[in-house]
């Protein structure tokens, strides 16, 4: 199983419903394959066969799980929107092997996830959609292992209140992006130890990557 | 060498270092409290040249934004071009030309050798040595002469364009690229590693001191020759190849030592396998334009946020970008490597005496505009 | 001794000369040997090859503003640099250059001189706590700890060069080495085979003692900004300077006239000042050499490396020059 | 405030302040303080191509009191403006200011609608003496800006400025 595979099967336990979902296509699809053995002798050219198809239909799955965004690489945001779970992205196409879209509470758990998986958080960063009235929180995370795979955790925030807990108890390099994040859009991260500005003065009061900022 | 503090709070005292230190090369300020000489808290302090470029990809267009990337990390700007190009080529869907890619890895590379060699320069520089600073300028200067001719800058090259480069190498580049590879190689064993790598000094001064374990690099998100120098087999050109790095045949230098003689040592190593991948690129180079054909003049990228990585001379830089259909950036992310090796500085620099501490900083090779952006 | 007034004042007068001109013109040797090691050529358009870059930075500093930073002691803020520059003018006063110039021939010339040299410490110590500045603190602390460290193997040594001569006179211990370079000191291995061993000790200790590259901790500069000179500008800052540089030129005279035989020619003919000369700036071009040579040390290793390595070291060498006088 | 004038001798001995502005001019110590990229330049100045030395300017003082000139070499933000006028501050008079490079002059590239942390140009706070452009300038260019100083403070130049175009053998 290749890690991209164990990392989303991993992260499917922040998703019961996606997972549910997937493990009953899954037996399905073992059972076809099962099936597909029992007919043909040739055993090994069927194993990868079946294990492929059993991806492709853990995909269908998924995208049916989200009749809103049919095909992977479209934006979902730009379909509607897009509901909670793991999405599988092509490499090529986005940069990113694993999509992760949660609610706000369950970005610790998601970190904990990770981190157990051996990631490592490379960065940070929130997105201010003005026209949706909220706001985005990305976390990339990344591990150092030979094969690549790249995770993407995100979840939107309302603009009013933009609050969201802190995981830089389970990934102590968070501490510096979250300071950086709440510099630049005023995302307060709860249970974060010294929330002080860090890129901006002391005693800087603005916000400045918001999209209504004016200096 | 760590030593257990025992000190009564009211026995430390607090030492600004910095903005304007020669240690910090910029303005980095680190607060540290001090017991005698040694560190109970470090505490680094920045901000003091952020500089708004991620306020200012928003503003302009994508092109506009170019110049902006080699001022981030000056030192090794054209692989901060690089990823920033990546990130809006894999958005807008541009192919790049064959030729285009090889020569991207040839400067990259050349630039990579000159950026380690102005961290040699500047850490030795940090732990006294003068004289090699200006050893390592002679070497630099020559490389800084050959982009010059076809980026037409000296340190802050806008030479990479959305599908391509924005000039064709000549004979006489490659012809004095051959030229400096030969100069490199015969200079590094007798001037680098005789002079200053098998200095016991040097040796004394750099064995054993700031400790970094994998599992710290981990934590904190430490990538590049940190990472290496801990043991840390990880490198974006192999783990996540782009451009045409797979062609070339370079090994990525780890050392297991975790300290800053391990770094050090990764990052000398480097210099030879750019070394090597510059000839092969060299001699693989293959004909053709340099600049995709029907490149709009604006792009814009359908909406969708799209992630890039390079391996920048300082580790992994990664350019995070979030379209919106328009025809600037909607929020670029630019994940610099530094900023997160340095956020380990606090926790490895705790109970170090002054001296290893400014050594151990050095070994992170900071170059502070790319932390604050 | 002529006991007529003239006599001190001219060689006041000379020696200061000869002190000024070494302390301005080692400014500019350095930084031209700085630029022939690095590859360049040093200063070259002020004055032909550079020859009144000196003339113009002495100029400079002293007509510069006199700068006393608030809230440092001003009286001891303003004594350490002309505390730093007396004790080194003063030693020149007992040093013999030749057989026949001497300012003054004090018997006891080798204790005046460590005297003398223990007072520069005490202006580092001063300038540095007078500024009110941590990193001039720390420096002097570490001056102190330096200087206290490589005092020792170095008086050990020169004990050892007394016992061989039997005289604290300097030049006593000159005249005693006349003759060829088989009879200086360094290769006097008929009164103790360590004896090249304990050259090197005493080069390295006065290395130290005067505070230069690689054991330049006191003003460690990507460390401590200047160290203890980091509230010194214009002349006091140009007074701590010279003091260096006539403290390398003690050091150098010292070294000479220990081992290498003062103004003896290596050999055996024609003794004289020029020998002393071309002694002295051969080692001080050894200083300036070293200096840009190397990167610095670290505080720790550097008392441990006198401590651990030299002070034993230097009394095994005692020992064995005691022994080898009682038994041959 | 580091402006303030220092107030001039009643008595004035020309042939003296010329030769003292003639030694000042050509003992023009910078102070160790690189901001951003210019600071990579104004070290290359100082490496064996360039060769500050020549001119007696090659030794970079970490201490702002005993440093002569000041160049701003990068980009001063809200942040650092206060850091940057302390260090002009400490230093004794006479002292000098170069603005190196595009952002020390105006804010260069940093000057766009929406700049919240730039300041823009040196000269907004300090008597900049010497504006050097170039982004960032080439060595040469800042030591044509010494040149230039030097020329101020003793109003003789030291070697013919060449016109734009002429061509040397």
């Amino acid at each position: 199983m290749s890690i991209v595979e164990e990392t989303r099967k991993a992260l499917l336990q922040l998703f019961p419903e996606q997972a549910a979902a997937e493990a009953e296509a899954e037996a399905a699809a073992d059972a076809e394959a099962a099936a597909g053995a029992e007919a043909d002798t040739d055993a090994t050219a069927e194993d990868t066969a079946s294990t492929e198809e059993a991806g492709e239909a853990a995909g269908g799955e998924e995208t049916a799980a989200e009749p809103a965004a049919p095909a992977k690489e479209e934006e979902p945001a730009e379909e509607g929107p897009r509901e909670n779970g793991v999405l599988v992205t092509d490499h090529a196409a986005r940069g990113t092997h694993l999509d992760v879209l949660c609610d706000p509470e369950q970005v610790v758990e998601a970190a904990g996830i990770m981190d157990e998986a051996g990631f490592f958080l490379e960065a940070i960063t929130g997105v201010d959609w003005i026209k949706e009235d909220r706001m985005e929180v990305i976390y990339d995370y990344n591990q150092t292992g030979p094969d690549p795979c790249r995770v993407v955790v995100r979840t939107f925030i309302p603009r009013a209140n933009p609050e969201i807990p802190t995981i830089s108890e389970i990934h102590p390099g968070a501490n510096w992006h979250e300071r950086e994040t709440h510099d630049f859009f005023g995302i307060k991260f709860q249970g974060h130890p010294y929330l002080e500005p860090l890129l901006l003065p002391e005693d800087a009061d603005f916000h400045p990557l918001l999209k209504d900022f004016t200096p | 060498m760590t030593v257990p503090i025992q000190c009564r709070p009211d026995e430390v005292f607090v030492l600004n270092l910095g903005p304007q230190h020669p240690a910090t090369h910029g303005v980095l300020r680190v607060k540290l409290t001090m017991d005698g000489e040694y560190i109970v808290k470090a505490e680094p302090v920045l901000g003091y040249i952020h500089r708004m470029h991620e306020k200012m990809a928003e503003a302009g267009s994508f092109a506009q934004f170019m110049p902006n990337t080699a001022r981030m990390d000056y030192l090794h700007a054209l692989a901060y071009n690089h990823g920033y190009v990546l990130a809006v080529e894999r958005a807008a869907g541009i192919e790049v030309p064959e030729r285009a890619e090889y020569i991207r890895v040839i400067t990259v590379e050349l630039n990579r050798l000159s950026s380690h060699l102005l961290w040699w320069a500047a850490f030795l520089l940090d732990l006294g040595g003068f004289t090699p600073l200006l050893y390592a300028f002679d070497d630099r200067e020559r490389i800084l002469d050959l982009l010059e001719r076809i980026t037409g800058s000296r340190l802050t090259y806008c030479y990479f364009r959305f599908g391509g480069v924005y000039n064709d190498i000549d004979d006489e580049f490659i012809a004095g690229t051959r030229d400096f590879i030969k100069r490199l190689r015969s200079r590094l064993p007798r001037m680098y590693h005789d002079l200053v790598t098998h200095n016991i000094i040097l040796i004394k001064r750099l064995k054993d001191i700031g400790f970094i374990t994998p599992e710290q690099c981990r934590k904190y998100g430490a990538t590049g020759p940190v990472a290496r120098g801990s043991g840390i087999n990880y490198d974006v050109r192999k783990n996540e190849p782009y451009s045409v790095y797979p062609e070339f045949d370079f090994d990525v230098p780890v050392y297991t030592e975790c300290d800053s003689m391990a770094r050090y040592m990764v990052r000398m190593d480097e210099i030879e396998q750019s070394l090597r991948i510059i000839e092969q690129a060299l001699d693989k180079l293959p004909d053709g334009p340099v600049k995709a054909k029907k490149v709009p003049k604006i792009l814009k990228p359908a909406a969708g946020d799209y992630y890039a990585a390079v391996e920048a001379a300082r580790g992994a830089f990664g350019c995070r970008l979030v379209c919106d259909g328009g025809k600037s950036a909607y929020r670029l992310k630019l994940r610099s490597p530094t900023f997160s090796n340095l956020s380990l500085f606090g926790e490895v620099a705790e109970g170090m005496l002054l001296a290893d501490a400014l050594a151990f900083m050095g070994s992170l090779d900071l170059v502070i505009p790319e932390i604050d952006r | 001794m002529d006991t007529s007034i003239w006599r001190p004042i001219i060689y006041l007068v000379c020696f200061m000369a000869f002190a000024g001109l070494n302390a301005a013109y080692l400014g500019w040797c350095e930084r031209k040997g700085a630029g022939r090691i690095q590859r360049r050529t040093g200063p070259m358009e002020v004055g032909f090859h550079g020859l009144l870059q000196p003339l113009a930075d002495g100029l400079k500093l002293m007509t510069k503003q006199l700068l006393v930073p608030e809230g440092v002691d001003q009286i001891l803020f303003r004594i350490a640099p002309i505390l730093a520059m007396i004790p080194a003018l003063t030693s020149m006063v007992v040093i013999p250059f030749s057989d026949n110039i001497q300012g003054r021939a004090v018997e006891l010339s080798v204790l005046m001189l460590f005297a003398l040299a223990s007072i520069g410490m005490i202006a580092i110590l001063i300038g540095g706590w007078a500024s009110a500045n941590k990193y001039a603190v720390i420096s002097a602390a570490r001056a102190v700890s330096q200087n206290l460290a490589y005092e020792i193997p170095m008086l050990l040594t020169v004990i050892t060069i007394v016992m061989i001569t039997g005289s604290m006179n300097l030049q006593d211990i000159a005249m005693d080495q006349q003759g060829g370079f088989w009879h200086w000191n360094i290769f006097r291995f008929d009164k103790s085979i360590f004896m090249p061993v304990s050259f090197l000790i005493f080069f390295i200790c006065s290395v130290a003692e005067t505070n230069r590259a690689p054991f330049d901790m006191a003003e460690a500069e990507s460390e401590l900004i200047a160290g203890f000179m980091t509230e010194y500008g214009s002349m006091g800052f140009g007074l701590f300077m010279m003091g260096e540089y006539l403290n390398i030129v003690v050091g150098a005279c010292l070294t000479t006239i220990l081992f290498l035989g003062g103004w003896s020619c290596p050999f055996g003919l024609f003794p004289g000042v020029w020998w002393f000369l071309i002694k002295i700036y051969i080692l001080i071009f050894t200083f300036i050499w070293v200096r840009w040579t190397y990167p610095r040390t670290q505080v720790y290793k550097l008392l441990n490396l006198s401590w651990k390595i030299l002070i034993p070291f230097s009394m095994v060498n005692l020992l064995v020059t005691a022994a080898f006088i009682k038994v041959f | 405030m580091g402006t303030e004038k220092v107030p001039s001798s009643i008595v004035h001995f020309a042939e003296l302040d010329k030769l003292l502005n003639l030694c000042r001019a050509n003992s023009l110590w910078p102070m160790t303080f690189g901001l951003a990229c210019c600071a990579i330049e104004m070290m290359c100045t100082g490496g064996s191509r360039f060769d500050i030395s020549r001119f007696g300017a090659e030794v970079f003082r970490p201490s702002p009191r005993q440093s002569d000139v000041m160049i701003v070499a990068g980009t001063i933000t809200r942040k650092m403006e206060p850091g940057v006028k302390t260090l002009y501050d400490q230093m004794p008079e006479p002292k000098w200011v170069i603005a190196m490079g595009n952002c020390a002059i105006s804010g260069g590239p940093f000057k766009f609608k929406g700049n919240y942390n730039v300041v823009e140009g040196a000269d907004q706070f300090l008597p900049v003496d010497v504006y050097i452009p170039g982004c960032p300038p080439r060595p040469e260019a800042l030591l044509e800006g010494i040149m230039t100083l030097e020329e101020k403070i003793t109003g003789k130049r030291r070697w013919p400025r060449r016109q734009p175009g002429q061509v040397t053998g």
